[in-house]
């Protein structure tokens, strides 16, 4: 009997019930401890999920005593522990990486409740990724926001306050949009499993056809506003810049991303591909795709905090996987999901060591960066890892999503995506070079006076997860090749 | 808000709702109600005591660490009962259940009883924690 | 067209829907904002709960003996909102004890004001 | 201007979303394809299976227990979020606990 078919429950299980246990422990040193074993555990739990997958494939998990259209479901597949593989080993570096900091960023009263947000976050997060239920993954969506706004206001400045009601408010209507949707298609197919509604839908199509197309633009607008695509991502600048490191490395890094996992999820195993291609939504994808490229890309330049202007370039990102979205393809498709673990990795990377550069030039500005290489010259080499991989140079997962996906365009035969990827690149460089410039080449006066010239820049086990990180990252462009490999093989059998 | 008739009054009428509270969670599998509605009684009126013999008798009557330890604990256990469930179902190991019992008395059905008074436990002083915070912000 | 007054719970449903997106854009009051919010969310409730409802049928409640499948409303959709109902609980919670934080930093709890505070 | 233009946005949402609703089986109809073989199953098996009277509570306790577990972290969730927003000073660790 392999218990490890259960390894993804545990997953989801252990940060929940270290969670609910995090109120009765006084001491932050054991609270801290708790999430990082917590976090380990998880992501132990994925690989090895993985691993059993990839030798005996993929494979439904009935949860408690009742199949399918009754019970609730999760599905383990390749496709689904890659991602969850991702996010918990995203947020076991995060959390590694707050543990030394968090004092400075959020005070010492409210660290207890900080970390046991930041578990159920991650852990709904895992759930989102493997759950086949429709309903079950509202829950989920509604579970990582009140997390994620808890986490927003966790250092109770005014501006980070603002930023959450309108965080709040936004996904507010979009989960309203996305059960309006729910309805609308369980009124027509009458049960909630994806596979089942899948099903239905096929024989239902032709008699409930509009009903088939606004419940699909329902779900397409609400889960939309959950991801901040270009028109609808009004309310994320403010939450990524006003939130603290860790908490706007955490949601910038896996929050949206698990998102377009559910989104992909909706679209091609429950409502079918050719549905949505029929429905016109490609071309809807691609024009929001290159909208968001190229207007993420003119804000990110126009700021003159780094955070925002990561928080824009997130917009952009948002814009290149929905563009992988609307080529079609199963090479594109593939891309857009590589570029999705891609840029969740470099996102995190990017917002912590911004947050350490910040802290050694006393400010978020971008003018206050210059020469702050002098004063923090590993967090500049870690965030210029992640800028470069951002920006496409070789080897790193940016250069790999941008290469495959100007692939699949010119295979789906539209090769005008190919200017909008370049140009959308070039942009990229323009807001992300002058950073590393600044830091490294320019020399504001006073910036050396009182500095010993060490390489350490502070506490050696802060910097060891960004390192890492780094690592994972360059790792994830060499394995590129596989990964598109393994997507894309999964995504043949759902086009 | 503490004039004598509603300090009398209240104390006549909270224990009723407390006991309406209780039979609607224990009989929430059998009858319409369940833990959601029989916690929200019973928050009822933890709030109305709360609103009548002030915050102060209200503090020592039900503590900031009481609550939080009940709503821990039956977090905590819901999560086991049902993990184990999830398990034991998922991967057909046949482990101990308990027996369904006859439908119709209080004790059938295998983990529903306990669910429901977890889940109204939850309820309850959640609904208390939103009220305290609100009007005086601490509990 | 007809089918539109058939479906006569359904329109209202989607009118409340209207009615609390229109709450919400207008209104500049945090407080009128989330009214609107749950206006919304009641909306929708009202839509799935009307999609289960069999006229001449009882609730889902055995009582006494169990009667053949037919008798009964589809219970599907009743269950599935007692967890929408916590979640809109839970989520206008979250939202009023922000805008109380508000009105603590800002002294006003209008939207608009705010962000010309925050400008200034 | 503002106004206006969420007034237009409003109607055409709304415009948008009733015209599925026309299509819709009616309301209260028997034979929609909503209640289908799943329901007729939960309303059958409820009592066997799960031993409740109230077939409600039977599929959220038990069919759908998951979706209630995570639905009460959802609760806790939002009452810990909403205790730290509005926690005064000196409250909670400081507390001597009886």
């Amino acid at each position: 009997m392999e218990y490890i078919k259960s390894f993804p429950v545990f997953a989801l299980l252990i940060p929940l019930m270290l969670s609910f246990a995090m109120p009765l422990i006084k001491s932050d040193r054991t609270i801290k401890n708790l999430a990082l074993i917590s976090s380990a555990s998880s992501m132990a739990l994925c690989g090895l999920a993985l691993k059993y997958v990839i030798e005996h494939g993929a494979y439904k998990y009935k949860m408690g005593h009742f199949e399918a259209p009754l019970g609730i479901e999760f599905q383990v597949g390749m496709f689904e522990c890659i991602m969850a593989l991702t996010f918990t080993a995203v947020t076991f570096l995060v959390v590694m990486h707050s543990s030394g900091r968090i004092e400075k960023e959020i005070g010492s009263r409210n660290i207890q409740i900080y970390y046991l947000l930041m578990n159920i976050f991650y852990a709904s997060l895992v759930g989102m990724v493997f759950t086949n239920d429709i309903f079950n993954a509202f829950v989920f969506i509604e579970v990582s926001t009140l997390a994620a706004c808890g986490m927003v206001v966790a250092n109770s400045d005014g501006r980070s306050i603002v930023a959450a009601i309108k965080y709040l408010v936004y996904s507010s209507i979009g989960s309203g949009l996305v059960l309006m949707g729910m309805a609308f298609l369980y009124s027509i197919t009458g049960n909630l499993n994806i596979e089942f509604i899948n099903a239905e839908i096929a024989n239902a199509w032709q008699e409930y056809e509009k009903v088939v197309l606004i419940s699909m633009a329902l779900f397409v607008f609400g889960l939309g506003i959950k991801a901040a695509i270009f028109p609808l991502h009004v309310w994320m600048p403010d939450a990524y810049a006003y939130a603290n490191n860790t908490s706007s490395a955490l949601i910038s890094g896996i929050g949206a991303k698990a998102i377009i996992v559910l989104l992909v999820k909706v679209l091609y195993s429950m409502f079918g591909s050719e549905l949505v291609a029929q429905s016109g939504l490609l071309k809807v994808f691609t024009a929001l795709g290159v909208m968001g490229m190229m207007m993420g890309s003119v804000f990110a330049i126009f700021q003159s905090d780094i955070k925002r202007m990561l928080a824009y370039s997130s917009v952009a990102q948002m814009g290149y996987i929905f563009l992988g979205l609307g080529i079609g393809n199963v090479l594109g498709l593939a891309a857009a999901m590589f570029h999705v673990i891609g840029h969740s990795v470099t996102k995190a990377l990017l917002f912590m060591s911004a947050g350490r550069l910040a802290e050694g030039a006393g400010g978020v500005s971008i003018e206050k960066l210059e020469s702050v290489g002098a004063r923090r010259p590993v967090s500049l080499g870690l965030y210029s890892v992640g800028a470069l991989s951002m920006i496409g140079i070789p080897i790193l997962p940016g250069f790999v999503s941008k290469w495959s996906l100007s692939i699949a365009s010119i295979e789906a035969g539209k090769g005008l995506l190919l200017a909008a990827i370049i140009l959308s690149s070039i942009l990229n460089c323009v807001y992300y070079l002058p950073v590393i410039i600044k830091g490294y080449f320019k020399k504001s006066e006073g910036a050396f006076d009182g500095i010993k010239f060490t390489r350490r820049e502070e506490s050696q086990i802060g910097t060891l997860p960004l390192v890492v990180l780094a690592g994972i990252v360059i790792g994830v462009g060499a394995l590129s090749g596989d990964i598109i490999n393994a997507f894309s093989f999964e995504f043949s059998k759902l086009m | 808000m503490s004039s004598t008739i509603l300090s009398v009054v209240s104390s006549v009428v909270i224990p009723f709702i407390q006991l309406f509270g209780v039979y609607v969670i224990i009989n929430g599998h059998i009858s319409p109600g369940g833990g959601f509605a029989g916690g929200t009684i019973i928050g009822a009126s933890l709030i109305l005591y709360r609103m009548v013999s002030g915050s102060d008798a209200a503090r020592n009557r039900y503590p900031y660490s009481r609550l939080i330890k009940i709503t821990c604990f039956s977090l905590l256990s819901y999560g086991l009962i049902k993990g184990y469930s999830f398990i034991n179902g998922g991967l057909d190991l046949h482990m101990y259940d308990l027996p369904i019992g006859t439908p119709g008395n209080i004790f059938s059905g295998r983990y529903l009883l306990p669910l429901n008074i977890f889940v109204g436990a939850i309820v309850a002083s959640v609904m208390y924690f939103f009220y305290s915070l609100f009007s005086e912000g601490e509990i | 067209m007809e089918r539109l007054i058939a479906n006569y719970v359904e329109v209202c449903a989607i009118m409340l829907f209207g009615v609390g997106f229109m709450t919400l854009l207008m209104h500049n009051n945090m407080i009128k904002k989330i009214i609107g919010l749950n206006i919304m969310d009641t909306a929708v409730f009202l839509f799935f709960i009307a999609k289960g409802y069999i006229s001449g049928k009882q609730a889902p409640i055995v009582v006494g003996k169990l009667e053949e499948a037919s008798a009964y409303i589809n219970p599907v959709p009743t269950s599935l909102m007692l967890t929408g109902i916590v979640v809109a609980v839970s989520t206008t919670a979250l939202a009023l004890a922000l805008t109380l934080r508000l009105h603590q930093k800002y002294g006003t709890i209008e939207l608009d004001e705010i962000i010309r505070l925050r400008e200034a | 201007m503002r106004k206006a233009a969420s007034v237009i946005l409003t109607l055409c949402i709304i415009a948008i979303l009733l015209v599925p609703v026309s299509e819709l089986p009616e309301f209260g109809s028997e034979n929609s394809p909503a209640h289908n073989y799943v329901s007729k199953t939960y309303l059958e098996e409820a009592m066997h299976e799960t031993g409740a009277m109230n077939i409600i509570t039977g599929i959220i306790l038990d069919y759908r227990a998951f979706d209630t577990f995570i639905e009460a972290t959802v609760m806790f969730a939002g009452a810990m979020v909403v205790l730290l927003l509005l926690r005064k000073e000196g409250e909670d660790n400081e507390q001597h606990y009886s």
